[in-house]
């Protein structure tokens, strides 16, 4: 069985570094919110829908409340209010608003015991049927099996909802576990979430929670018809993380993208907003029961995978913290991790080995997400495709929960129907081919796959040491995360978010919580 | 709404309907440069393609340079006008065969097989015939109501011909694996010349088999059938049982 | 005696002169059985291609069919003929072109360069701009007489623009990566624009560069160069040179 | 470090059941001689040419010493005694003979002296050629350093030998060290060797005197230009072993197929034959200081690899105790194995690891030739490229000798220019990606690799003791090989061996046995 040697104590201190860098942060996580988790508050109360310019009510009633100085307060409270007041539902109420037929803040005051009733009548609605969809998930893997690992994770990213469907079906009869819808481009800096069905993204497909419940039947009708129940992914992060959340929680996601500093770094939105809507987010994702996954992929995509490897771990650990912050367990921890290394460098199969392990032995428990080579692939498609081989190996011989099957054509285009075949058909012979390898050898204990993981987590355990002395804002300000400077009070999203009153209300928050043991 | 394929006029497809996308590789006698480039996307726009993206190019030395491409064509096919000949008879397996012999025919099949002239390749045959099979179907010998014989490799045809006139053969079967400068079409057109030649064409079944082989192209070259790569004894000896069933309803 | 190649008539090689084999890879709406081979072979036969060999089909589920084929072509290319634009300026290294701009123009040259509108792939402008460089050559920030700006992802054409007149720049370097429905025409072709209306086209040089970009295509769209895969600052940073110490020579 | 745990006794007793098979054909070896190792006197001797229809010149004087029943003596004495009486070079002799303007057998006889003082120039002439050849290569290594290990191996078949020569060039620059011309379609069978240059040939290229020397010119130039010696490698094998070797050690070729049993399972040349002709073929090729390769790999086309297995190991034995009668020293032993596990099977990468690491550990001076996958290759190039990597991997991990580079296009054609760069674009880097993998893990004693090994070994043992006991005849004629009965006295060639007289002479061989110390 291959395993590698690393003093327990290093790792436990590793994770308390990590920890000390999160705990600092509760005074924003308790105190603000933002704009979309307000409006994550409406669509959870059931209001959904665009008006004729296809601005999202969600969007209109916040706006609205900003306006009249009234979010502080929560937008829960306001609809509620006013649901008491005119007996009309959720809907009804946020489509006179967005009219513009109706200010929240100008509705008399209705008793605290309606208002409440009304709005834990709503929680508890839309909790059950995300519980309820929850169950469906788990009796579905009953009826059909667990999904297997590695799961043979594949993409589609056609721009067009119905050209993905079509390919989703086509990838999960080929033996496909997990579907992931790509978002169009930079969907993650916009503020508001699209609506309804579409057919024209950039580079992927928009997240629109019409797409995903298109999606979700696609995939639910042919995993009936093969026995097996497909997961659909898509992506939290960005200016709507706890919107999508919600989104996928009510539409059955199995897994959702959802990385604590992403936004941050990658996508230059403030630090407030991205650590605040990813609290809220993650919350939403433990109590559906939905596996997140983390971004750990982008450091190397732009760094080094050697010399930075440690920044990998140092974000496993912060995104772990994060995530126990939020109530998400650690078998729904899709920590990320991706073999970036240089083909050209000698031994890069035995650094990846090394790195890969390290994941593993850091977290035994969670389904890691596993990214292909994307940096080195070239237009030799071949050679990707040899690449591609090598990294399944890696998946294969260290039981990786979640294999992200590399294309052969990653630096030509979105994948083909045709290349994703071909990718399944790949992971599918390697895996079978190495099973048991596993068993039979063993890792040299003082040899430098064993040495080179020491060193990753020793690297990643002082620069966490290090961040948590200067605080998580200084040192991204530093630039100490991914060579990327964000400033406290730069970047996108900030003026999103508000501190809230002191009678402020998101009672799905609340109840999660509660729940959730929190 | 879901994707909507007209049948009549299909086209490639890359993640997008009738996008036309197709992939190439391909050497030219050019030099590893956009010169080069520029040659291969001459290539593909002389054959009609569009939007052609030479991803990847490398020296393979002596002149020569490796080109990856991606292009769209924007030729149709109507799927609806196309027609291929194919073997039409159900397949039954081992047990079945048998017992729709004895039932319908009542008397042994005999079959004579090789791999003819210069081909040495036997696995193919050998998979149809031998008793052992492949892919858990077991071969013609362990029919119970089949007598075969199996030639081997490197056959001559007047050898084969002649076993299987000695034997009263009911069918032929002819393996052909080599197909370089079109040998196997050769090969096969040799014996059935041949078999014109002595006049014992329409005396028993003549098929043949391959990875490069096909029903149309078998019935092209002559022969009553052909099968190409993943076939196996089940598919040929249904045929058989059937043609010479068939034969014995219409009293011929 | 060898294998003689005539420049003016080359054609796919695969292993004999002249055969004009082609590895092809491409799905079709259509099933995977012999209609579906037959269909594959029609799209290709309309392509101009023969001795078409389907070798490889597999059924991808939702009525789609992965074919891999051989077949030959008879186009030929004239080598001889081929025109390409190509960036002509000999290349120099880091010190060399210091040295240049020194001697030649003696002053320090101003870049400001950007990934702009939507495309966030930094890494291609970062390799051409940042000190660290890329495979060991350094960036333009390393440049002794060369002031480097990099505006990072996602900067709309304006603010580029913009920012360019601000610091008087000498050369403008836009990067684009994403190709999707030629998104990167799109945006180029809107930063040219913007140019020409504001009236700056002329006041500096205007580069573009990325993994679909040829220098071909850049003159095209009416920049001054382009560059591919596998550009490096020494190739950008020696163009620019040149351009300016002409300039110089000429008395303009 | 990777290694097997196998009880160096088993690995002795199945040595010594191989040798006691190979021992017993002494009488067959020593007393008979055959038509090609009379022609190979004769080209040794400086004879080659073809007459007018291109009837090899060496075959016409065989035929016309056996027509007048003189081969007996050896076709050395004849061509010998008509020099000294006419004193004309050994091919004006020849051609006379060809011409039909010359009887041998009625030359008046020749003083003995006379008669040995010819052989003995003509013989040490030839040597003398033959080491200097020798020298050459090794000098060549010396120069440009020696041949890496796995030495990437790829093969030419174009059928012309000038698109041959280009791609072998190609393929030169590209990193091959070593360059096969594939012989035409069973040119084994051909019981002469055709004469000069030739562009027809089906599946692969005729081997000929001239197209050696037209390639190894073509290698040498390429050679002394990217700085490295590229080695060059044909077939010896067939109805002609003797001849063609003969040939290769004067045109320098680096390394030959020699197989001491392929012909007789594979291509029904009659046992004696093939015994007799392989002997004193692999002699000229420890002479010249050529590698011999074998053809392991054919037990696999046919059988399943994973049940016949031991097939592999028991033909390495007796091809190794054969390879030791004609003087073939350990390190110039290329014994043969094959990549040839269905990918479908689970695990099938362990067990081949398992049966690769057995030939490494029973033959560990050996530069195993290490064939790819062919047999499950289809036309899904992309899969077989796939295939490759897992096996290009394993080539890399236990440090092969020779990896006979396998074709994505196998299936379809032989090897287009581009596969066989592709090819060795794969080679490079997964031998790159794993170096140093073989140092840090290490195989466990108890477990399915082991067992796996050991198990081949036993029965590859027990096997080569009940031919031991049955004789080899018996045993070939039972089927017992490969499940090809072939009867002794059946099979091609059998006409051409002959008893010698006591009389009879063969000088090279007498002068190479003492060179050799055999
Ligand atoms: C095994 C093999 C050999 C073995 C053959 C051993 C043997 N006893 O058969 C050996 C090593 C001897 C060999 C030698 C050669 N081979 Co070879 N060989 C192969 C290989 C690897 C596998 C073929 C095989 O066994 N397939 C498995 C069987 C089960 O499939 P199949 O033959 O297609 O048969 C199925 C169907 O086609 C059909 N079928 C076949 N015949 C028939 C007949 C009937 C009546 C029916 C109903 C059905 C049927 O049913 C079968 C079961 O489904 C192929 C490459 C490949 N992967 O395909 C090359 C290949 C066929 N060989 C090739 C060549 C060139 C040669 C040589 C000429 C090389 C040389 N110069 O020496 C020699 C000469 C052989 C000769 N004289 O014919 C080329 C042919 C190229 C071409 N397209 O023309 C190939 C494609 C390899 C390559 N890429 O170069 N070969
Ligand atoms: C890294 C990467 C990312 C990173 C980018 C991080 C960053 N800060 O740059 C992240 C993860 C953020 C990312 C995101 C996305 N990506 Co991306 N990404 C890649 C990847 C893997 C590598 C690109 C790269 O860094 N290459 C290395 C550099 C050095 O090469 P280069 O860019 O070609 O640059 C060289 C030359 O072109 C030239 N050059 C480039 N620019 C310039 C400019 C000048 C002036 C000059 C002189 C020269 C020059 O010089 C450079 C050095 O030689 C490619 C796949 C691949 N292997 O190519 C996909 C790829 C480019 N991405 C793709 C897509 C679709 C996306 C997304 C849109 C996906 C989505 N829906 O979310 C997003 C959105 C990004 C956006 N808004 O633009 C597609 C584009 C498809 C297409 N042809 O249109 C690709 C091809 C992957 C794929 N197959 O789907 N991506
Ligand atoms: C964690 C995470 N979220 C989101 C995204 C992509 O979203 P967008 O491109 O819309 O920012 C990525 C992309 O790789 C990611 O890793
Ligand atoms: C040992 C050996 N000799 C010779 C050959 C091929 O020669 P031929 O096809 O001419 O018999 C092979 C083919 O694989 C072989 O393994």
């Amino acid at each position: 069985m291959i395993s590698l040697t690393i003093d327990p104590k290093k790792i436990q201190e590793a994770r308390k570094n990590a920890s000390d860098i999160v705990k600092s942060l509760g005074w924003l996580l308790e105190d603000y919110s933002s704009v979309t988790i307000e409006r994550t508050v409406l669509r959870l109360m059931g209001i959904d829908g665009a008006d004729k310019d296809g601005a999202p009510i969600p969007n209109i009633i916040v706006e609205h409340l900003r306006e009249k100085k009234a979010i502080e307060r929560g937008a829960a409270y306001w609809i509620a209010n006013a649901m008491a007041f005119k007996d009309l539902s959720a809907q009804e109420i946020a489509n006179q608003v967005s009219k513009g037929e109706l200010d929240l803040t100008q509705i008399e005051v209705q008793s605290p015991k309606k208002v409440f009733d009304i709005l834990d009548k709503l929680t508890d609605k839309m909790l059950l049927h995300i519980t309820k969809q929850n169950q469906f998930r788990k009796e579905a893997f009953k009826k059909f099996g667990p999904r297997k690992a590695p799961s043979v994770y594949v993409i589609v990213a056609t721009g067009n909802i119905y050209d993905d469907v079509a390919q989703a079906k086509a990838a999960s009869r080929e033996g496909a576990d997990i579907i992931a819808v790509i978002r169009t481009t930079a969907q993650s800096l916009l503020d508001y979430v699209p609506y309804g069905a579409t057919t024209v993204g950039f580079g992927g497909t928009y997240a629109t929670q019409e797409n995903f419940r298109i999606m979700r039947k696609g995939l639910d009708e042919v995993g009936e018809e093969i026995g097996k129940y497909i997961s659909l992914t898509n992506y939290a992060s960005g200016l709507c993380m706890p919107e999508i959340a919600a989104m996928g929680a009510i539409e059955r996601l199995d897994v959702m993208l959802n990385d604590a500093i992403y936004g941050i770094l990658f996508r230059d939105i403030n630090m407030k907003r991205t650590l605040l809507d990813q609290y809220f987010s993650r919350m939403i994702n433990a109590f559906a029961g939905i596996e997140i996954q983390t971004g750990e992929d982008n450091y190397l995509t732009t760094s080094d995978a050697i010399e930075k490897a440690y920044t990998v771990t140092a974000s496993q650990l912060i995104n772990e913290q994060f995530a126990i912050l939020s109530g998400i367990k650690p078998e729904k921890m899709g920590l990320g991790h991706a073999y970036e290394i240089n083909p050209e460098i000698e031994g890069s199969f035995v650094y990846e080995l090394s790195h890969a392990l390290l994941t593993k032995t850091l977290f035994p428990d969670a389904p890691v997400k596993y990214m292909p080579p994307t940096k080195f692939a070239s237009g030799n498609i071949f050679k990707t495709y040899a690449m591609n081989t090598l990294f399944n190996f890696i998946g294969g011989l260290t039981n990786q929960g979640v294999q992200l099957l590399g294309m052969m054509t990653e630096a030509i285009h979105t994948p083909h129907l045709v290349d994703r075949a071909l990718a399944i058909e790949n992971a599918d012979y390697v895996f079978k081919a190495v099973k048991g390898l596993n068993e039979e050898i063993s890792i040299k204990k003082d040899g430098f796959i064993n040495k080179r993981a020491n060193k990753v987590l020793d690297e990643a355990s002082g620069f966490l040491k290090k961040v948590s002395e200067d605080g998580l804002f200084t040192a991204i300000e530093n630039g100490d995360f991914a060579d990327m400077p964000r400033p406290e009070n730069g970047g996108k999203g900030l003026e999103g978010v508000f501190k809230k009153s002191s009678e402020y209300l998101n009672p799905f928050m609340d109840k999660m919580k509660a729940k959730l043991g929190l | 709404m879901s994707i909507k394929i007209d049948e009549t006029k299909i086209r490639p497809y890359g993640d997008s309907l009738d996008d036309g996308r197709m992939q190439f590789s391909f050497a030219l006698p050019a030099p590893c440069n956009e010169k080069g480039k520029e040659a291969a996307t001459q290539v593909l726009k002389q054959m009609g393609l569009h939007d052609i993206e030479i991803c990847y190019l490398n020296d393979l030395g002596e002149g020569f340079t490796h080109f990856v491409a991606y292009a769209s064509t924007s030729v149709t096919v109507d799927l609806t006008k196309i027609q291929v000949k194919i073997v039409e008879t159900p397949v039954m397996n081992m047990e079945e065969t048998d017992a729709f012999i004895e039932e319908n025919i009542g008397r042994e099949i005999s079959i004579v097989g090789a791999c003819i002239e210069s081909d040495a390749h036997t696995v193919g045959i050998d998979a149809i015939m031998n008793m052992k099979g492949y892919n858990h179907r077991y071969g013609l010998e362990r029919y119970k109501h089949i007598e075969a014989i199996n030639l081997g490799a490197q056959v001559p045809c007047e050898e084969l011909l002649q076993k299987a006139l000695e034997v009263n053969a009911d069918a032929i079967l002819v393996s052909q694996i080599v197909t370089q400068k079109n040998i196997h079409i050769k090969n096969l057109t040799k014996l059935i010349e041949l078999s014109e030649a002595e006049g014992v064409r329409d005396k028993m079944l003549f098929i043949c088999g391959g990875p490069r082989i096909n029903h149309e192209l078998a019935i092209e070259l002559g022969y009553d059938a052909g099968f190409g790569s993943g076939s196996y004894a089940t598919d040929v000896a249904s045929f058989i049982a059937f043609h010479y069933a068939d034969k014995i309803k219409k009293g011929e």
